[in-house]
């Protein structure tokens, strides 16, 4: 056992190789993993729930591999279609919104712990890309930025349809932003920080779960993540019978499938986020963090120990991600659609509401508890 | 004769130009420009109470009549307290294919007659909106005219075949 | 009040074309709407995209060659524009009641089914505009199931041609009755599951409650027939008001909402799924045994058998295929109850073998038009499911 | 129509290229199995292709499933159901709407030909206004038949040559703009 207070000097050239390292498997988590095999989940998961099949004819030399091969043939299709801007468009902007609609909930996953802290041969291995002291604001802030991809995708394009989408999404996303950043105080309160770190450690016990101090707290999160994530049952600016596509009506090709990627991705993270908060994080239940290294020490030594406990709680923590989109899925698959007026009343009539009422509950219990 | 015919003779007299029963349904040809006292008659009266007007169209008797009496408006009127049909006509001529609109009486009837303006061209007059309804406001004459050909098109794009 | 606000804000009044080429319009309805922010200032439907001119086919036609063209009015249930047809010729020759009473029978159970087909697609049409799909596909699959029994009978899933003047163009096959049950039964289970979904779903229930309403008095004066009418609390199905067929004969009830709104329509035709079941089962048990055809060769085709062995009998089949079954001269209008309301055929004869006249009361142009009333002051959204629970067919409003 | 004199030149001088016919096939095998569909839906058709849709027969299988409504993001025109003459240039805007490439499915066979409807108010046969690549007649055809359509247009895409496209507009406009 050493110290785990005990901070060696911080050592350059292994800090930026661990940092790339971070940067890295992020990324390809989610554009490699995540951003192309979701569309197949998604198929595959609609498919079994509604007694179908589901796509499975794509092949090469014969293999099928599930279907996956229809994810390829998407992506090949996709970036050979025609790249198609309306007449009237706002040119330079039409081509903006894709990316600003990808970009923050990349962005996002930077503060968001996949692992706790691992000693290697004596560099410390932190696995979060920014361990942020600001932690989930820094998320609020970056995530409210996509607004702005769909906002400004409806308004470049020049088109009734998309402009009534992006009004709608301009209008959701205002509401649910502040209910949203109310329903976390509750976490904020019990867990007495911001930075997703501490609030992942905090929850090594497995009763200390968010979920279990603040029942309220996630479902409120869940209903305005869900909003956030403009699926149904809150797809209003995108509602497909309502206003065709929405704000991307005038998206043809690889643009169209950015913003297709923007919306997964920002399902990996609303799941990530979820986790991180509500369900223990990188932590198997009953399983202490140190424990592990320990265990795993005994087994392997301690450094490789080490990494395979990091190895096991980067598992883990994906596991619980994986399960996260899953039930995010069941949702958008089971639920008829909202209308407008009755998300807007929703967000501010029922949730924000019931989110200040929890703020004020949890400051009592925590009074009574100290 | 049946129940409504007689008292639509004994009430409206000369005005009911003519009136059958054919298997049950009781017919009754209208002069027509009483045509709307008698069809509000017929709604508001207690006795007869149409309150429903299920259907209007019209029959192009070209060829099997005089001129003056080519186009017949066929109104068929239910009442749900009487639970009774009746048959209303009117005639209209084929050099002035003009007759009274009955919105007023029955809203329904509004798109029923511009149905009928658009296949046998008969005008409605007072109707608040009498446009084409099926088809296209370039297509020229009224389809379901005997003399019109039933292969006789009128493209909007594309080669005339 | 409205314009004030307009003037204060300076804002304008959006004008939105909807369709015809819209997911939610079905592909035959245009809306021109007036939006104030997404409120429903002003709405105007136009039809007629789908007009295939039906009354100008038959009249070109013979009295027989109508039927294929029946099938595509109301699509959805094509069997009871074919009933409602030969009800109406058969009407019209004076040979209603010697119409013999297995093909009433027969008649009434394929008018059931496809009451029952056609408010599976309409309510399962309805959520998947609502973005349920996952309950749409359960009613595909039930529809898919009570087409099988449709297939069975007259070898079409959708547009059966199976009437005929004076009979059936088939009996029914053998072991009709035990292949219904099964179908029932697994029926009732997608029909648990989809009530289970939606009914109690407070999403859907938002969505359709109170939207798309319309007075008692109102349905009335628009001429509202079928679920809809019943919905706004009007207790007329011509079922049960005039009945044919063997309508007199069997016990159901008919639902009556009392709102108007898109729930009772939907709850209305929900049970009605229920009460056909019931109809067909009681048909079934009371089906009587006997011929399905017309004893009258100058009305009914003899059997091909006869055709080729008896010289009388081919020249009626001659006859009736070249100049078509003679109709005496004389008009008649019979209603009957389609799955949106009351299909009524106006026939008038000349004689001969053509019809002169070939009308047919649609039941969804009547509701249609009622579309702008019933939206005005409603937000954009709710045009979709109050469009749903018309259930406009194109091939009917149109014709 | 789109593609200048100099580029089919172009095309014609790299000719059976082995780079260039390889890539072919490699994006004729993309496309093949990821169309998504523009359900061009007016008449009874329409229900067969809900069926063609549903659990039963699931269109998803051959990578054909995701109904878009917006032209732009579709690549195959389903149309589905009689086209009517005023119908008829809204058909031919949304085809001149999508991005290419596009295929065009003829499903039903008032598409293919007018089918039964040989009257005033109907187009006999889309192709008399737009490009078809595939004609499945039936009133309506059966979910199979469909099928059978998909897999022959499937295999049309997979040997298509990248000099066909882009297609262009269709070479017809509308009498009266409206």
């Amino acid at each position: 056992m050493f110290d785990y207070t005990y901070l060696p000097a911080p050592n350059l050239i292994p800090s930026i190789v661990e940092m790339m390292l971070k940067i890295v498997f992020i990324f390809s988590m989610n554009m490699g993993v995540f951003a192309p095999l979701l569309g197949w989940v998604e198929r595959k998961q609609s498919a079994l729930m509604q007694d179908r099949i589901g796509a499975n004819r794509a092949e090469i030399f014969g293999f099928t591999v599930f279907g996956l091969l229809h994810t390829v043939t998407d992506a090949i299709k996709l970036l050979t279609k025609e790249d198609f801007i309306p007449r009237g468009a706002d040119r330079p902007l039409h081509y903006l919104a894709p990316f600003i609609a990808v970009v923050p909930s990349l962005v996002a996953f930077a503060v968001i712990p996949f692992g706790g802290k691992y000693m290697l041969w004596g560099h410390e291995v932190n696995l979060v890309i920014a361990d942020l002291n600001v932690g989930m604001l820094y998320v609020f802030a970056v995530a409210s930025l996509a607004t702005y991809g769909a906002v400004i995708a409806g308004w470049a394009s020049n088109n009734s349809w998309s402009m009534l989408g992006s009004m709608r999404v301009g209008a959701q996303m205002l509401s649910y932003e502040v209910a949203m950043g109310l329903t976390l105080v509750g976490i904020f309160m019990v867990y007495g920080s911001l930075q997703l770190t501490t609030i992942g450690m905090a929850q090594e016990n497995f009763f200390h779960w968010g979920i279990f101090l603040q029942p309220l707290g996630f479902i409120l999160f869940i209903a305005c993540a869900l909003a956030e994530n403009k699926r149904t049952p809150f797809d209003m600016p995108e509602a497909e019978s309502e206003l065709i596509a929405g704000y991307f009506t005038e998206y043809s090709g690889l643009k169209f499938a950015m913003f297709w990627m923007a919306e997964f991705l920002e399902m990996v993270t609303i799941a990530a986020v979820l986790v991180a908060l509500f369900f223990g994080g990188w932590h198997i239940p009953f399983i202490t963090h140190q424990g592990l290294i320990a265990a795993m020490g005994y087994l392997f030594g301690a450094n490789f120990g080490a990494i395979a406990a990091m190895i096991i709680h980067v598992a883990v923590f994906w596991l619980k991600v994986v399960v996260w989109i899953m039930i995010l899925m069941l949702i958008r698959w089971s639920l008829p659609r909202f209308r407008f007026d009755q998300v807007m009343k929703l967000g501010w009539k029922i949730v924000l509401p019931l989110a200040l009422a929890n703020i004020f509950i949890t400051g009592l219990v925590l009074l009574a508890v100290r | 004769m049946g129940r409504l015919i007689d008292l639509c003779k004994r009430k409206l007299g000369d005005t009911v130009l003519s009136a059958h029963e054919q298997h049950g349904d009781e017919t009754v040809v209208i002069r027509k420009d009483a045509l709307l006292t008698v069809l509000r008659w017929l709604r508001d009266d207690d006795a007869m109470k149409f309150d429903f007007m299920m259907d209007l169209t019209a029959v192009d008797y070209l060829g099997t009549r005089a001129r003056s009496e080519r186009f017949e408006v066929v109104y068929h009127l239910f009442s749900l307290k009487n639970n009774h049909r009746l048959r209303v006509k009117t005639l209209v001529a084929d050099d002035d294919p003009v007759t009274e609109s009955v919105v007023t009486v029955w809203v329904a009837a509004n798109w029923f007659e511009r149905e009928v303006w658009d296949m046998y061209g008969i005008i409605f007059k007072g109707h608040p909106n009498m446009k084409r309804i099926l088809l296209y406001e370039e297509f020229e004459g009224h389809p379901l005219r005997k003399d019109y050909n039933i292969r006789k098109r009128q493209p909007l794009i594309g080669p005339e075949n | 009040m409205e314009n004030r606000h307009q003037l204060d804000l300076n804002t304008e009044l959006m004008v939105l074309n909807m369709g015809p080429s819209h997911p939610a319009t079905h592909g035959t309805v245009r809306f021109f709407i007036k939006l104030d922010g997404e409120k429903i200032i002003h709405m105007e439907t136009e039809i007629g995209y789908l007009h295939r001119a039906f009354e100008k086919h038959c009249e070109d036609g013979t009295w027989s060659k109508a039927f294929p063209y029946t099938d595509r009015l109301n699509y959805n249930s094509a069997p009871q524009n074919n009933v409602a047809y030969a009800l109406a010729v058969e009407k019209l020759m004076g040979m209603a009641d010697k119409v013999p009473a297995r093909t009433v029978y027969i008649r009434t159970i394929m008018c059931e089914l496809s009451r029952m087909a056609d408010h599976y697609t309409n309510l399962g049409a309805a959520t998947l505009e609502l973005g349920a799909l996952t309950a749409f596909l359960y009613f595909v699959e039930a529809r898919e199931l009570t087409w099988d029994l449709i297939e069975s009978v007259c070898g079409a899933r959708l547009t059966s041609n199976y009437v005929r003047i004076g009979g059936l163009a088939s009996d029914l096959p053998e072991g009709f009755a035990g292949k219904v049950k099964e179908v029932f039964a697994k029926n009732r289970v997608f029909w648990d599951e989809f009530d289970k979904l939606l009914t109690k779903n407070r999403i859907f229930l938002d969505r359709m409650r109170d939207t798309g309403a319309i007075s008692r008095d109102d349905a009335i004066a628009y001429a509202f027939t079928g679920p809809c009418l019943r919905a706004a609390g009007v207790e007329y199905d011509v079922r049960k008001a005039s009945p044919y067929l063997a309508y007199g004969n069997v016990d159901f009830d008919i639902p009556v909402g009392t709102t108007g709104d898109n729930f009772d329509r939907y709850l209305v035709r929900m049970e009605e799924i229920r009460q056909s079941e019931r109809i067909i089962e009681q048909c079934l048990a009371q089906m009587p045994s006997g011929p399905i055809n017309i004893n009258d060769a100058a009305v009914r085709n003899p059997s091909k058998e006869e055709v080729k062995s008896n010289m009388a009998s081919m020249i009626f089949h001659f006859k009736n295929t070249i100049e078509g079954i003679q109709v005496p001269k004389g008009e008649v209008y019979v209603p009957t109850e389609g799955s949106n309301g009351e299909v009524g055929f106006y026939l008038v004869s000349q004689g001969g073998g053509k019809p002169w006249k070939c009308r047919v009361r649609p039941p969804c142009f009547a509701l249609t038009q009622a579309m702008g009333h019933m939206c005005k002051g409603s937000f954009l959204a709710d045009i979709i499911p109050t469009f749903d629970m018309i259930n406009l067919i194109g091939g009917e409003c149109d014709r | 129509m789109g593609v200048t004199r100099e580029e089919r030149n172009i095309e014609a001088a790299l000719g059976d290229s082995v780079i260039l016919t390889q890539v072919d096939k490699v994006i004729g095998w993309g496309r093949k199995y990821s169309f998504f569909l523009y359900p061009f839906i007016t008449a009874c058709c329409g229900m067969e292709f809900m069926s063609v849709a549903g659990p039963r027969y699931d269109l998803d299988r051959f990578g054909a499933a995701l109904p878009r409504f917006s032209p732009r993001q579709a690549d195959l025109l389903f149309v589905v159901g009689t086209i009517s003459h005023k119908q008829a240039p809204i058909l031919n805007k949304v085809y001149n709407q999508m991005a290419e490439p596009k295929w065009v499915f003829a499903f039903g066979a008032c598409v293919c030909s007018g089918g039964m409807y040989n009257n005033y108010s109907t187009v006999q046969g889309i192709d008399t206004i737009l490009p078809v690549d595939v004609y499945v007649p039936g009133c309506p055809p059966r979910p199979e038949m469909v099928f059978d359509g998909l897999l022959k247009l499937q295999e049309l895409v997979a040997n298509e040559r990248s000099s066909k496209w882009p297609r262009g507009k269709s070479q017809y406009e509308p009498r009266v703009k409206r």
